[in-house]
Protein backbone atom coordinates (compact mmCIF):
# COMPACT_ATOMS: atom_id res chain seq x y z
CA UNK A 1 0.00 0.00 0.00
CA UNK A 2 0.77 3.72 -0.69
CA UNK A 3 2.57 4.83 2.57
CA UNK A 4 1.91 8.92 3.32
CA UNK A 5 3.05 10.28 6.18
CA UNK A 6 -0.21 12.20 7.84
CA UNK A 7 1.50 14.82 9.36
CA UNK A 8 3.40 16.19 5.91
CA UNK A 9 -0.54 17.13 4.97
CA UNK A 10 -1.71 20.92 6.02
CA UNK A 11 -4.87 19.57 6.43
CA UNK A 12 -7.61 16.95 5.83
CA UNK A 13 -8.36 18.61 2.29
CA UNK A 14 -4.38 18.03 1.59
CA UNK A 15 -4.62 14.65 2.54
CA UNK A 16 -7.23 14.19 0.00
CA UNK A 17 -5.81 15.80 -2.78
CA UNK A 18 -3.30 14.14 -2.66
CA UNK A 19 -4.91 10.36 -2.62
CA UNK A 20 -7.02 11.65 -5.58
CA UNK A 21 -4.08 13.01 -7.87
CA UNK A 22 -1.72 9.76 -6.70
CA UNK A 23 -4.12 7.79 -8.29
CA UNK A 24 -4.76 9.96 -11.46
CA UNK A 25 -8.34 10.43 -10.63
CA UNK A 26 -10.43 13.55 -11.09
CA UNK A 27 -12.32 15.57 -8.60
CA UNK A 28 -15.80 13.49 -8.61
CA UNK A 29 -17.99 11.83 -6.04
CA UNK A 30 -16.67 8.73 -6.89
CA UNK A 31 -12.85 9.38 -6.84
CA UNK A 32 -13.43 10.21 -3.74
CA UNK A 33 -15.60 7.24 -2.79
CA UNK A 34 -12.41 5.36 -4.16
CA UNK A 35 -9.93 7.02 -2.02
CA UNK A 36 -12.16 7.13 1.30
CA UNK A 37 -10.98 3.61 2.80
CA UNK A 38 -7.37 5.47 2.18
CA UNK A 39 -8.02 8.32 3.69
CA UNK A 40 -9.56 6.32 6.75
CA UNK A 41 -6.33 4.15 7.03
CA UNK A 42 -4.41 7.06 7.07
CA UNK A 43 -6.13 9.21 9.96
CA UNK A 44 -6.60 5.83 11.83
CA UNK A 45 -2.91 4.69 11.41
CA UNK A 46 -1.49 8.04 11.89
CA UNK A 47 -0.20 9.00 15.60
CA UNK A 48 0.80 12.23 14.25
CA UNK A 49 -2.18 14.28 13.36
CA UNK A 50 -1.90 17.48 15.04
CA UNK A 51 -4.38 17.46 17.90
CA UNK A 52 -5.56 20.65 17.08
CA UNK A 53 -6.51 19.29 13.46
CA UNK A 54 -8.01 15.85 14.61
CA UNK A 55 -11.49 17.13 14.89
CA UNK A 56 -11.30 18.51 11.39
CA UNK A 57 -9.63 15.12 10.02
CA UNK A 58 -12.81 13.61 11.47
CA UNK A 59 -15.16 15.40 9.96
CA UNK A 60 -14.12 15.00 6.65
CA UNK A 61 -13.78 11.76 6.94
CA UNK A 62 -17.94 11.59 8.43
CA UNK A 63 -18.30 13.07 4.58
CA UNK A 64 -16.13 10.44 3.23
CA UNK A 65 -18.28 7.29 4.88
CA UNK A 66 -21.36 9.05 3.25
CA UNK A 67 -19.73 9.00 -0.17
CA UNK A 68 -18.34 5.76 0.10
CA UNK A 69 -22.05 4.09 1.16
CA UNK A 70 -23.71 5.63 -1.39
CA UNK A 71 -21.26 4.20 -3.79
CA UNK A 72 -21.41 0.62 -2.48
CA UNK A 73 -25.18 1.28 -1.72
CA UNK A 74 -26.89 3.29 -4.85
CA UNK A 75 -30.46 2.41 -3.71
CA UNK A 76 -29.51 4.58 -0.23
CA UNK A 77 -31.88 7.89 -0.32
CA UNK A 78 -30.28 10.25 1.22
CA UNK A 79 -31.19 13.62 3.17
CA UNK A 80 -31.44 17.02 1.66
CA UNK A 81 -28.63 18.15 4.26
CA UNK A 82 -26.89 15.03 3.24
CA UNK A 83 -26.83 15.46 -0.81
CA UNK A 84 -25.57 18.88 0.07
CA UNK A 85 -22.24 17.92 2.48
CA UNK A 86 -21.16 15.28 -0.35
CA UNK A 87 -21.66 18.36 -3.33
CA UNK A 88 -19.43 20.33 -0.82
CA UNK A 89 -17.14 18.33 -0.16
CA UNK A 90 -16.36 18.20 -4.08
CA UNK A 91 -16.43 21.78 -4.48
CA UNK A 92 -14.68 22.64 -1.61
CA UNK A 93 -11.72 19.92 -2.50
CA UNK A 94 -11.87 21.39 -6.04
CA UNK A 95 -11.37 24.79 -4.85
CA UNK A 96 -8.80 23.76 -2.24
CA UNK A 97 -7.00 22.28 -5.83
CA UNK A 98 -6.87 26.35 -7.04
CA UNK A 99 -5.46 27.70 -3.91
CA UNK A 100 -2.53 24.90 -3.52
CA UNK A 101 -1.70 25.39 -6.77
CA UNK A 102 -1.45 28.96 -6.59
CA UNK A 103 0.09 28.38 -2.89
CA UNK A 104 2.93 26.24 -4.88
CA UNK A 105 3.15 29.14 -7.52
CA UNK A 106 3.45 31.79 -4.58
CA UNK A 107 5.93 29.96 -3.00
CA UNK A 108 8.76 29.56 -6.19
CA UNK A 109 8.00 33.65 -6.51
CA UNK A 110 8.76 34.05 -2.77
CA UNK A 111 12.12 31.59 -3.37
CA UNK A 112 13.34 34.12 -6.52
CA UNK A 113 13.77 35.94 -3.78
CA UNK A 114 13.21 39.19 -6.13
CA UNK A 115 12.89 41.34 -3.17
CA UNK A 116 11.92 45.03 -2.76
CA UNK A 117 13.14 47.00 -0.43
CA UNK A 118 11.22 50.63 0.86
CA UNK A 119 13.20 53.05 3.36
CA UNK A 120 12.87 53.77 6.76
CA UNK A 121 9.94 55.58 7.40
CA UNK A 122 11.08 59.09 8.16
CA UNK A 123 14.35 58.54 8.26
CA UNK A 124 15.57 61.71 8.20
CA UNK A 125 13.08 63.34 10.03
CA UNK A 126 14.18 64.38 13.83
CA UNK A 127 11.39 63.79 16.23
CA UNK A 128 9.74 66.15 17.92
CA UNK A 129 8.06 65.62 21.43
CA UNK A 130 4.51 65.54 20.84
CA UNK A 131 2.61 64.56 23.34
CA UNK A 132 -0.84 63.70 23.61
CA UNK A 133 -3.06 65.57 25.29
CA UNK A 134 -6.25 64.76 27.64
CA UNK A 135 -3.71 61.33 28.08
CA UNK A 136 -2.92 59.89 32.08
CA UNK A 137 -1.23 57.30 33.63
CA UNK A 138 -4.46 55.74 34.05
CA UNK A 139 -4.88 54.92 29.83
CA UNK A 140 -1.94 52.85 29.73
CA UNK A 141 -3.66 50.52 32.25
CA UNK A 142 -6.69 50.23 30.39
CA UNK A 143 -5.11 49.68 27.38
CA UNK A 144 -2.77 47.32 28.86
CA UNK A 145 -5.86 45.26 30.38
CA UNK A 146 -7.39 45.04 27.22
CA UNK A 147 -4.47 43.56 26.01
CA UNK A 148 -4.19 41.22 27.83
CA UNK A 149 -7.28 39.69 27.81
CA UNK A 150 -7.12 39.42 23.86
CA UNK A 151 -4.22 37.32 24.55
CA UNK A 152 -4.95 33.79 23.64
CA UNK A 153 -4.38 31.18 25.78
CA UNK A 154 -2.56 28.64 23.78
CA UNK A 155 -1.78 25.72 26.17
CA UNK A 156 -5.07 25.70 27.40
CA UNK A 157 -6.61 25.22 23.74
CA UNK A 158 -4.50 22.17 22.78
CA UNK A 159 -5.35 20.54 26.47
CA UNK A 160 -8.50 21.14 26.00
CA UNK A 161 -8.27 19.48 22.74
CA UNK A 162 -6.57 16.47 23.61
CA UNK A 163 -9.06 15.67 26.34
CA UNK A 164 -11.54 15.49 24.43
CA UNK A 165 -10.93 13.67 21.15
CA UNK A 166 -10.82 10.12 21.75
CA UNK A 167 -8.25 8.15 19.46
CA UNK A 168 -9.91 5.66 16.74
CA UNK A 169 -7.37 2.88 18.83
CA UNK A 170 -8.99 3.50 22.21
CA UNK A 171 -13.05 3.41 20.52
CA UNK A 172 -11.57 0.44 19.07
CA UNK A 173 -10.92 -1.43 22.47
CA UNK A 174 -14.11 -0.10 24.46
CA UNK A 175 -16.02 -1.22 21.19
CA UNK A 176 -14.37 -5.24 21.75
CA UNK A 177 -14.88 -5.10 25.50
CA UNK A 178 -18.57 -3.49 25.02
CA UNK A 179 -18.99 -6.82 22.93
CA UNK A 180 -17.54 -8.73 24.95
CA UNK A 181 -19.64 -8.72 27.83
CA UNK A 182 -22.75 -8.16 25.83
CA UNK A 183 -22.60 -10.21 22.85
CA UNK A 184 -24.95 -8.38 20.94
CA UNK A 185 -25.27 -4.62 20.75
CA UNK A 186 -26.13 -1.90 18.21
CA UNK A 187 -24.87 0.63 17.55
CA UNK A 188 -27.06 3.44 18.50
CA UNK A 189 -26.70 1.91 22.00
CA UNK A 190 -22.65 1.88 21.51
CA UNK A 191 -22.56 6.18 20.96
CA UNK A 192 -25.90 6.58 23.46
CA UNK A 193 -22.93 8.10 25.93
CA UNK A 194 -21.03 9.68 22.91
CA UNK A 195 -21.34 13.60 23.97
CA UNK A 196 -20.28 15.22 20.32
CA UNK A 197 -20.31 14.55 16.94
CA UNK A 198 -17.16 13.55 16.25
CA UNK A 199 -17.34 10.52 18.87
CA UNK A 200 -20.16 9.33 17.39
CA UNK A 201 -17.86 9.34 13.85
CA UNK A 202 -14.87 7.34 15.32
CA UNK A 203 -17.28 4.87 16.98
CA UNK A 204 -18.18 4.37 13.48
CA UNK A 205 -15.05 4.75 12.05
CA UNK A 206 -14.03 2.16 14.50
CA UNK A 207 -17.01 -0.17 13.59
CA UNK A 208 -15.71 -0.21 10.07
CA UNK A 209 -12.32 -1.17 11.25
CA UNK A 210 -13.43 -4.40 12.97
CA UNK A 211 -15.55 -5.35 10.69
CA UNK A 212 -12.57 -5.17 7.95
CA UNK A 213 -10.58 -6.99 10.63
CA UNK A 214 -13.05 -9.11 10.85
CA UNK A 215 -13.33 -8.86 14.43
CA UNK A 216 -17.45 -8.11 14.34
CA UNK A 217 -20.11 -8.95 12.45
CA UNK A 218 -23.05 -6.10 11.54
CA UNK A 219 -26.76 -7.02 10.27
CA UNK A 220 -28.80 -4.01 9.23
CA UNK A 221 -32.55 -5.31 8.82
CA UNK A 222 -33.47 -2.37 7.02
CA UNK A 223 -32.48 1.13 6.01
CA UNK A 224 -32.07 3.59 8.81
CA UNK A 225 -32.81 0.51 10.79
CA UNK A 226 -30.17 0.20 13.93
CA UNK A 227 -26.88 -1.54 13.33
CA UNK A 228 -26.77 -4.69 15.21
CA UNK A 229 -23.30 -5.75 15.83
CA UNK A 230 -22.19 -8.97 17.05
CA UNK A 231 -18.93 -10.45 17.83
CA UNK A 232 -18.01 -13.27 15.69
CA UNK A 233 -17.05 -16.64 16.47
CA UNK A 234 -13.29 -17.87 15.52
CA UNK B 1 -3.12 72.02 -9.29
CA UNK B 2 -1.13 71.16 -12.44
CA UNK B 3 -0.28 67.23 -12.98
CA UNK B 4 3.41 67.98 -13.17
CA UNK B 5 2.84 69.21 -9.49
CA UNK B 6 1.35 66.51 -8.04
CA UNK B 7 3.90 64.15 -9.51
CA UNK B 8 6.63 65.98 -8.11
CA UNK B 9 5.06 66.19 -4.52
CA UNK B 10 3.47 62.36 -4.80
CA UNK B 11 7.04 61.74 -5.46
CA UNK B 12 8.94 63.46 -2.49
CA UNK B 13 6.23 62.64 -0.02
CA UNK B 14 7.02 58.86 -1.13
CA UNK B 15 10.36 59.36 -0.56
CA UNK B 16 10.68 60.80 2.78
CA UNK B 17 7.62 58.67 4.13
CA UNK B 18 8.77 55.66 3.06
CA UNK B 19 5.91 54.06 4.15
CA UNK B 20 2.77 53.40 2.38
CA UNK B 21 0.86 56.57 2.21
CA UNK B 22 -3.03 56.94 1.68
CA UNK B 23 -3.77 59.00 -1.37
CA UNK B 24 -6.01 60.54 0.65
CA UNK B 25 -4.08 61.98 2.63
CA UNK B 26 -1.70 63.22 -0.41
CA UNK B 27 -4.90 64.93 -1.28
CA UNK B 28 -5.33 66.43 1.51
CA UNK B 29 -1.86 67.71 2.35
CA UNK B 30 -2.08 68.68 -1.14
CA UNK B 31 -5.60 70.34 -1.36
CA UNK B 32 -6.38 68.72 -4.32
CA UNK B 33 -8.97 66.10 -5.53
CA UNK B 34 -7.96 62.57 -4.80
CA UNK B 35 -9.04 61.88 -8.61
CA UNK B 36 -6.31 63.99 -9.29
CA UNK B 37 -4.08 62.55 -7.07
CA UNK B 38 -5.07 58.97 -8.06
CA UNK B 39 -4.17 60.12 -12.54
CA UNK B 40 -0.86 61.31 -11.70
CA UNK B 41 -0.03 58.17 -9.39
CA UNK B 42 -1.58 55.99 -12.78
CA UNK B 43 1.34 58.29 -15.20
CA UNK B 44 4.04 57.87 -12.20
CA UNK B 45 3.81 54.37 -11.78
CA UNK B 46 4.22 54.01 -15.55
CA UNK B 47 7.44 56.40 -15.75
CA UNK B 48 8.69 54.10 -13.01
CA UNK B 49 7.96 50.59 -14.85
CA UNK B 50 10.79 51.32 -17.15
CA UNK B 51 13.72 49.88 -16.08
CA UNK B 52 14.13 52.12 -12.97
CA UNK B 53 15.96 50.66 -9.46
CA UNK B 54 12.96 52.38 -7.86
CA UNK B 55 8.95 51.21 -8.49
CA UNK B 56 5.88 52.30 -7.01
CA UNK B 57 3.46 49.91 -5.29
CA UNK B 58 0.24 50.40 -4.70
CA UNK B 59 -2.90 48.36 -3.31
CA UNK B 60 -5.90 49.82 -2.10
CA UNK B 61 -6.33 53.47 -1.81
CA UNK B 62 -2.25 53.43 -0.69
CA UNK B 63 1.11 53.84 -2.47
CA UNK B 64 4.37 52.92 -1.63
CA UNK B 65 7.62 53.53 -2.93
CA UNK B 66 10.57 50.70 -3.18
CA UNK B 67 13.84 49.08 -4.81
CA UNK B 68 13.02 47.26 -8.25
CA UNK B 69 12.81 43.74 -7.81
CA UNK B 70 15.98 43.41 -10.45
CA UNK B 71 18.37 44.74 -7.45
CA UNK B 72 17.66 42.76 -4.91
CA UNK B 73 20.63 40.86 -4.53
CA UNK B 74 23.09 43.82 -4.82
CA UNK B 75 20.25 45.61 -2.03
CA UNK B 76 19.85 42.72 0.48
CA UNK B 77 23.29 43.11 1.10
CA UNK B 78 23.11 46.78 2.13
CA UNK B 79 20.03 46.99 4.24
CA UNK B 80 21.00 44.72 7.10
CA UNK B 81 17.42 43.18 7.17
CA UNK B 82 16.13 40.60 9.25
CA UNK B 83 16.97 37.03 8.89
CA UNK B 84 13.94 36.26 6.32
CA UNK B 85 12.68 33.21 7.58
CA UNK B 86 11.06 30.55 4.84
CA UNK B 87 7.20 30.58 4.30
CA UNK B 88 5.56 27.35 5.30
CA UNK B 89 3.09 24.92 3.03
CA UNK B 90 0.53 26.47 5.63
CA UNK B 91 1.78 30.06 5.58
CA UNK B 92 1.73 29.91 1.42
CA UNK B 93 -1.92 28.57 1.36
CA UNK B 94 -3.13 30.71 3.70
CA UNK B 95 -1.44 34.00 2.02
CA UNK B 96 -2.92 32.50 -1.23
CA UNK B 97 -6.28 32.45 -0.08
CA UNK B 98 -6.23 36.11 1.68
CA UNK B 99 -4.25 37.53 -1.37
CA UNK B 100 -6.92 36.74 -4.41
CA UNK B 101 -10.09 36.24 -2.13
CA UNK B 102 -9.49 39.21 0.75
CA UNK B 103 -10.54 40.89 2.10
CA UNK B 104 -11.60 37.58 3.81
CA UNK B 105 -12.94 36.35 7.15
CA UNK B 106 -11.11 33.54 8.95
CA UNK B 107 -13.75 31.39 8.70
CA UNK B 108 -13.97 31.63 5.08
CA UNK B 109 -10.28 31.03 4.52
CA UNK B 110 -10.91 28.36 6.71
CA UNK B 111 -13.97 26.65 4.59
CA UNK B 112 -11.20 26.11 2.00
CA UNK B 113 -8.91 24.67 3.91
CA UNK B 114 -10.59 22.72 5.87
CA UNK B 115 -8.31 23.60 8.73
CA UNK B 116 -8.02 25.67 11.60
CA UNK B 117 -6.06 29.15 10.57
CA UNK B 118 -5.88 30.97 13.62
CA UNK B 119 -1.96 30.40 14.59
CA UNK B 120 -1.37 30.59 11.23
CA UNK B 121 -3.12 33.76 11.36
CA UNK B 122 -1.50 35.37 14.10
CA UNK B 123 2.27 34.32 12.74
CA UNK B 124 1.68 36.02 9.47
CA UNK B 125 -0.06 39.06 11.20
CA UNK B 126 3.06 39.23 13.16
CA UNK B 127 5.27 38.99 10.30
CA UNK B 128 3.94 41.94 8.95
CA UNK B 129 2.56 39.70 5.66
CA UNK B 130 -1.32 40.64 6.52
CA UNK B 131 -3.18 42.84 7.58
CA UNK B 132 -6.51 42.73 9.72
CA UNK B 133 -9.07 45.08 9.74
CA UNK B 134 -12.57 45.45 11.25
CA UNK B 135 -15.01 43.73 9.50
CA UNK B 136 -18.40 46.31 8.99
CA UNK B 137 -20.66 43.42 8.63
CA UNK B 138 -20.10 41.70 11.81
CA UNK B 139 -17.70 43.31 14.76
CA UNK B 140 -17.05 40.09 16.05
CA UNK B 141 -14.85 38.99 13.56
CA UNK B 142 -11.80 40.49 11.44
CA UNK B 143 -10.93 40.70 7.52
CA UNK B 144 -7.79 40.00 6.72
CA UNK B 145 -5.86 41.50 3.56
CA UNK B 146 -2.32 40.94 2.78
CA UNK B 147 0.06 43.53 3.36
CA UNK B 148 2.38 46.10 1.34
CA UNK B 149 5.14 43.49 2.79
CA UNK B 150 4.05 40.93 1.15
CA UNK B 151 3.80 41.91 -2.42
CA UNK B 152 7.51 43.49 -1.75
CA UNK B 153 8.73 39.83 -0.66
CA UNK B 154 7.31 38.67 -3.97
CA UNK B 155 8.61 41.50 -5.78
CA UNK B 156 5.16 42.77 -7.45
CA UNK B 157 3.75 46.50 -8.04
CA UNK B 158 0.61 45.52 -7.52
CA UNK B 159 -1.77 42.58 -6.34
CA UNK B 160 -3.11 42.17 -9.65
CA UNK B 161 0.11 40.90 -10.88
CA UNK B 162 -0.18 37.59 -8.89
CA UNK B 163 -0.29 34.58 -11.07
CA UNK B 164 -3.29 33.66 -12.48
CA UNK B 165 -5.36 37.19 -10.61
CA UNK B 166 -8.16 37.20 -12.81
CA UNK B 167 -8.93 33.85 -12.68
CA UNK B 168 -8.40 32.51 -8.89
CA UNK B 169 -9.99 36.29 -7.69
CA UNK B 170 -13.49 35.17 -8.21
CA UNK B 171 -15.54 32.93 -6.82
CA UNK B 172 -16.88 30.71 -8.73
CA UNK B 173 -19.32 29.36 -6.24
CA UNK B 174 -20.51 32.82 -5.53
CA UNK B 175 -21.16 33.67 -8.72
CA UNK B 176 -22.78 30.38 -9.35
CA UNK B 177 -25.47 31.36 -6.55
CA UNK B 178 -25.90 35.06 -8.21
CA UNK B 179 -26.63 33.18 -11.75
CA UNK B 180 -28.97 30.63 -10.02
CA UNK C 1 27.57 46.64 -17.34
CA UNK C 2 25.15 48.28 -19.14
CA UNK C 3 24.98 52.19 -18.54
CA UNK C 4 20.94 51.44 -17.58
CA UNK C 5 21.97 48.80 -15.54
CA UNK C 6 23.99 51.11 -13.54
CA UNK C 7 21.42 54.11 -13.34
CA UNK C 8 18.65 51.98 -12.07
CA UNK C 9 21.87 50.12 -9.13
CA UNK C 10 22.08 53.73 -8.30
CA UNK C 11 18.51 55.11 -7.62
CA UNK C 12 17.89 51.67 -5.73
CA UNK C 13 21.01 52.12 -3.64
CA UNK C 14 21.10 55.86 -3.06
CA UNK C 15 17.18 55.52 -2.26
CA UNK C 16 17.34 52.88 0.53
CA UNK C 17 20.33 54.76 1.89
CA UNK C 18 19.09 57.80 2.15
CA UNK C 19 22.39 59.23 2.70
CA UNK C 20 25.48 60.30 0.89
CA UNK C 21 27.22 57.41 -0.24
CA UNK C 22 30.57 57.09 -2.47
CA UNK C 23 30.63 56.54 -6.03
CA UNK C 24 33.89 54.64 -5.35
CA UNK C 25 31.47 52.25 -2.83
CA UNK C 26 28.93 52.01 -6.00
CA UNK C 27 31.55 50.95 -8.12
CA UNK C 28 32.66 48.27 -5.92
CA UNK C 29 29.25 46.68 -5.21
CA UNK C 30 28.63 46.60 -8.61
CA UNK C 31 32.13 45.54 -10.28
CA UNK C 32 32.54 48.36 -12.57
CA UNK C 33 34.73 51.28 -13.03
CA UNK C 34 34.10 54.42 -10.88
CA UNK C 35 34.09 56.24 -14.59
CA UNK C 36 31.38 54.70 -15.75
CA UNK C 37 29.79 55.09 -12.25
CA UNK C 38 30.46 58.63 -12.72
CA UNK C 39 29.19 58.84 -16.09
CA UNK C 40 25.57 57.12 -15.11
CA UNK C 41 25.40 59.96 -12.30
CA UNK C 42 25.88 62.17 -14.42
CA UNK C 43 22.97 61.06 -16.81
CA UNK C 44 20.95 60.54 -13.61
CA UNK C 45 21.16 63.74 -12.42
CA UNK C 46 20.32 65.24 -15.66
CA UNK C 47 16.85 62.93 -15.65
CA UNK C 48 16.47 64.38 -12.01
CA UNK C 49 16.77 67.66 -12.98
CA UNK C 50 13.25 68.04 -14.96
CA UNK C 51 10.32 68.87 -12.00
CA UNK C 52 11.08 65.94 -9.65
CA UNK C 53 9.86 65.29 -6.60
CA UNK C 54 13.48 63.88 -6.09
CA UNK C 55 17.04 65.00 -6.61
CA UNK C 56 20.14 63.88 -6.71
CA UNK C 57 23.07 65.65 -5.38
CA UNK C 58 26.86 65.68 -5.84
CA UNK C 59 29.09 66.72 -3.55
CA UNK C 60 32.95 65.92 -4.09
CA UNK C 61 32.96 62.36 -4.56
CA UNK C 62 29.63 60.85 -3.03
CA UNK C 63 26.24 61.55 -4.20
CA UNK C 64 22.84 61.31 -2.17
CA UNK C 65 19.05 61.33 -2.92
CA UNK C 66 17.15 63.72 -1.08
CA UNK C 67 13.61 65.77 -2.08
CA UNK C 68 12.99 68.66 -4.10
CA UNK C 69 13.82 72.00 -2.15
CA UNK C 70 10.81 73.60 -3.68
CA UNK C 71 8.43 70.71 -1.75
CA UNK C 72 9.63 71.68 1.63
CA UNK C 73 6.49 73.42 2.60
CA UNK C 74 4.72 70.24 1.84
CA UNK C 75 6.73 67.95 3.50
CA UNK C 76 6.65 70.09 6.63
CA UNK C 77 2.97 69.40 6.63
CA UNK C 78 3.33 65.72 6.32
CA UNK C 79 5.66 65.58 9.09
CA UNK C 80 3.65 67.99 11.03
CA UNK C 81 0.15 65.80 10.28
CA UNK C 82 2.25 62.88 10.99
CA UNK C 83 2.95 63.99 14.47
CA UNK C 84 0.40 65.96 15.42
CA UNK C 85 -2.69 63.30 14.10
CA UNK C 86 -4.27 61.19 17.00
CA UNK C 87 -2.85 58.52 18.66
CA UNK C 88 -4.59 55.05 16.89
CA UNK C 89 -5.45 52.40 18.77
CA UNK C 90 -2.35 50.65 17.59
CA UNK C 91 -0.46 53.33 19.20
CA UNK C 92 -1.83 53.14 22.21
CA UNK C 93 -1.58 49.45 23.04
CA UNK C 94 2.20 49.43 22.16
CA UNK C 95 2.58 52.59 24.24
CA UNK C 96 0.99 50.56 27.28
CA UNK C 97 2.93 47.47 26.56
CA UNK C 98 6.15 49.51 26.55
CA UNK C 99 4.89 50.91 29.71
CA UNK C 100 4.31 47.88 31.63
CA UNK C 101 7.30 45.54 30.22
CA UNK C 102 9.96 48.14 28.87
CA UNK C 103 12.40 47.91 28.03
CA UNK C 104 11.41 45.30 25.43
CA UNK C 105 12.35 44.04 22.19
CA UNK C 106 9.81 44.28 19.10
CA UNK C 107 9.96 41.18 18.56
CA UNK C 108 8.05 40.36 21.93
CA UNK C 109 5.76 43.89 21.42
CA UNK C 110 4.54 41.67 18.33
CA UNK C 111 4.17 38.75 20.28
CA UNK C 112 1.68 39.78 23.01
CA UNK C 113 -0.29 42.15 20.18
CA UNK C 114 -0.37 39.72 17.70
CA UNK C 115 0.31 41.88 15.13
CA UNK C 116 3.38 43.38 13.53
CA UNK C 117 4.17 46.96 15.03
CA UNK C 118 7.03 48.32 12.66
CA UNK C 119 5.00 51.54 11.55
CA UNK C 120 3.69 52.20 14.93
CA UNK C 121 7.24 52.22 16.76
CA UNK C 122 8.34 54.56 14.43
CA UNK C 123 5.62 57.18 15.06
CA UNK C 124 5.88 57.04 18.53
CA UNK C 125 9.42 57.31 18.05
CA UNK C 126 9.51 60.20 15.90
CA UNK C 127 6.76 62.28 18.02
CA UNK C 128 9.55 61.96 21.11
CA UNK C 129 6.92 59.37 23.44
CA UNK C 130 9.52 56.54 23.20
CA UNK C 131 13.40 56.09 23.05
CA UNK C 132 15.57 53.58 21.83
CA UNK C 133 18.59 51.70 23.35
CA UNK C 134 20.34 48.88 21.83
CA UNK C 135 19.85 45.45 23.18
CA UNK C 136 22.88 44.01 25.51
CA UNK C 137 21.62 40.50 24.67
CA UNK C 138 21.37 40.96 20.83
CA UNK C 139 23.18 43.63 18.77
CA UNK C 140 20.83 43.26 15.86
CA UNK C 141 18.04 44.52 17.61
CA UNK C 142 17.04 47.01 20.03
CA UNK C 143 15.05 47.81 23.08
CA UNK C 144 12.40 50.37 23.49
CA UNK C 145 10.82 52.31 27.07
CA UNK C 146 8.58 55.05 27.92
CA UNK C 147 11.14 58.78 26.87
CA UNK C 148 11.57 60.30 29.93
CA UNK C 149 10.33 63.50 28.63
CA UNK C 150 7.02 61.83 28.19
CA UNK C 151 7.10 60.51 31.97
CA UNK C 152 7.55 63.83 33.25
CA UNK C 153 5.26 65.56 31.12
CA UNK C 154 2.64 62.75 33.00
CA UNK C 155 4.22 63.13 35.98
CA UNK C 156 6.00 59.96 37.01
CA UNK C 157 9.24 59.68 38.25
CA UNK C 158 9.46 56.43 37.65
CA UNK C 159 7.86 53.88 35.47
CA UNK C 160 7.08 51.92 38.22
CA UNK C 161 4.59 54.38 39.74
CA UNK C 162 2.10 53.59 36.97
CA UNK C 163 -1.20 51.95 38.36
CA UNK C 164 -0.95 48.63 39.66
CA UNK C 165 2.41 47.87 38.07
CA UNK C 166 3.77 45.37 40.13
CA UNK C 167 0.97 43.15 39.46
CA UNK C 168 0.09 43.72 35.58
CA UNK C 169 3.97 44.24 34.71
CA UNK C 170 4.00 40.55 36.10
CA UNK C 171 0.92 38.96 34.37
CA UNK C 172 1.28 35.58 32.97
CA UNK C 173 -0.50 35.50 30.54
CA UNK C 174 2.20 37.46 28.60
CA UNK C 175 4.97 35.22 30.00
CA UNK C 176 3.04 32.75 27.85
CA UNK C 177 3.49 34.62 24.30
CA UNK C 178 7.16 35.70 24.95
CA UNK C 179 10.31 34.46 23.90
CA UNK C 180 12.14 34.72 27.55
Amino acid sequence: MYNVKTDKFEGPMDLLLELIQKEKLEITELSLSRVASEYLDHIKDNQSINLEHLADFLSVASRLILIKSRALLPMLKFSEEEEAEIKDLTKQLEEYRKFKEASIKLGKIAESRKICYSREGFSAVKSIFYPPEDFNVYDFKKHFLAILNEIPIIEKLSEEIVSEVVTLEEKINELENFLRNKIQTSFSSLVEKSTDKVEVIVSFLAMLEMIKQRLIEVEQTDLFEDIKLSLKNN
Amino acid sequence: MEIEKIKSIIESILFVSGEPVKISRIAKITGTEISEVENATMVLQGEYNTNRGIIIIKKEDQIQMATAPENSEIISELVKSEIQENLSKAALEVLSIIAYRGPITRINIEAIRGVNCTFTLRNLLMRGLLEKVDNPSDNRSYLYKISFDFLKKLGLDSIEKLPDFETLSKDTRIENVIES
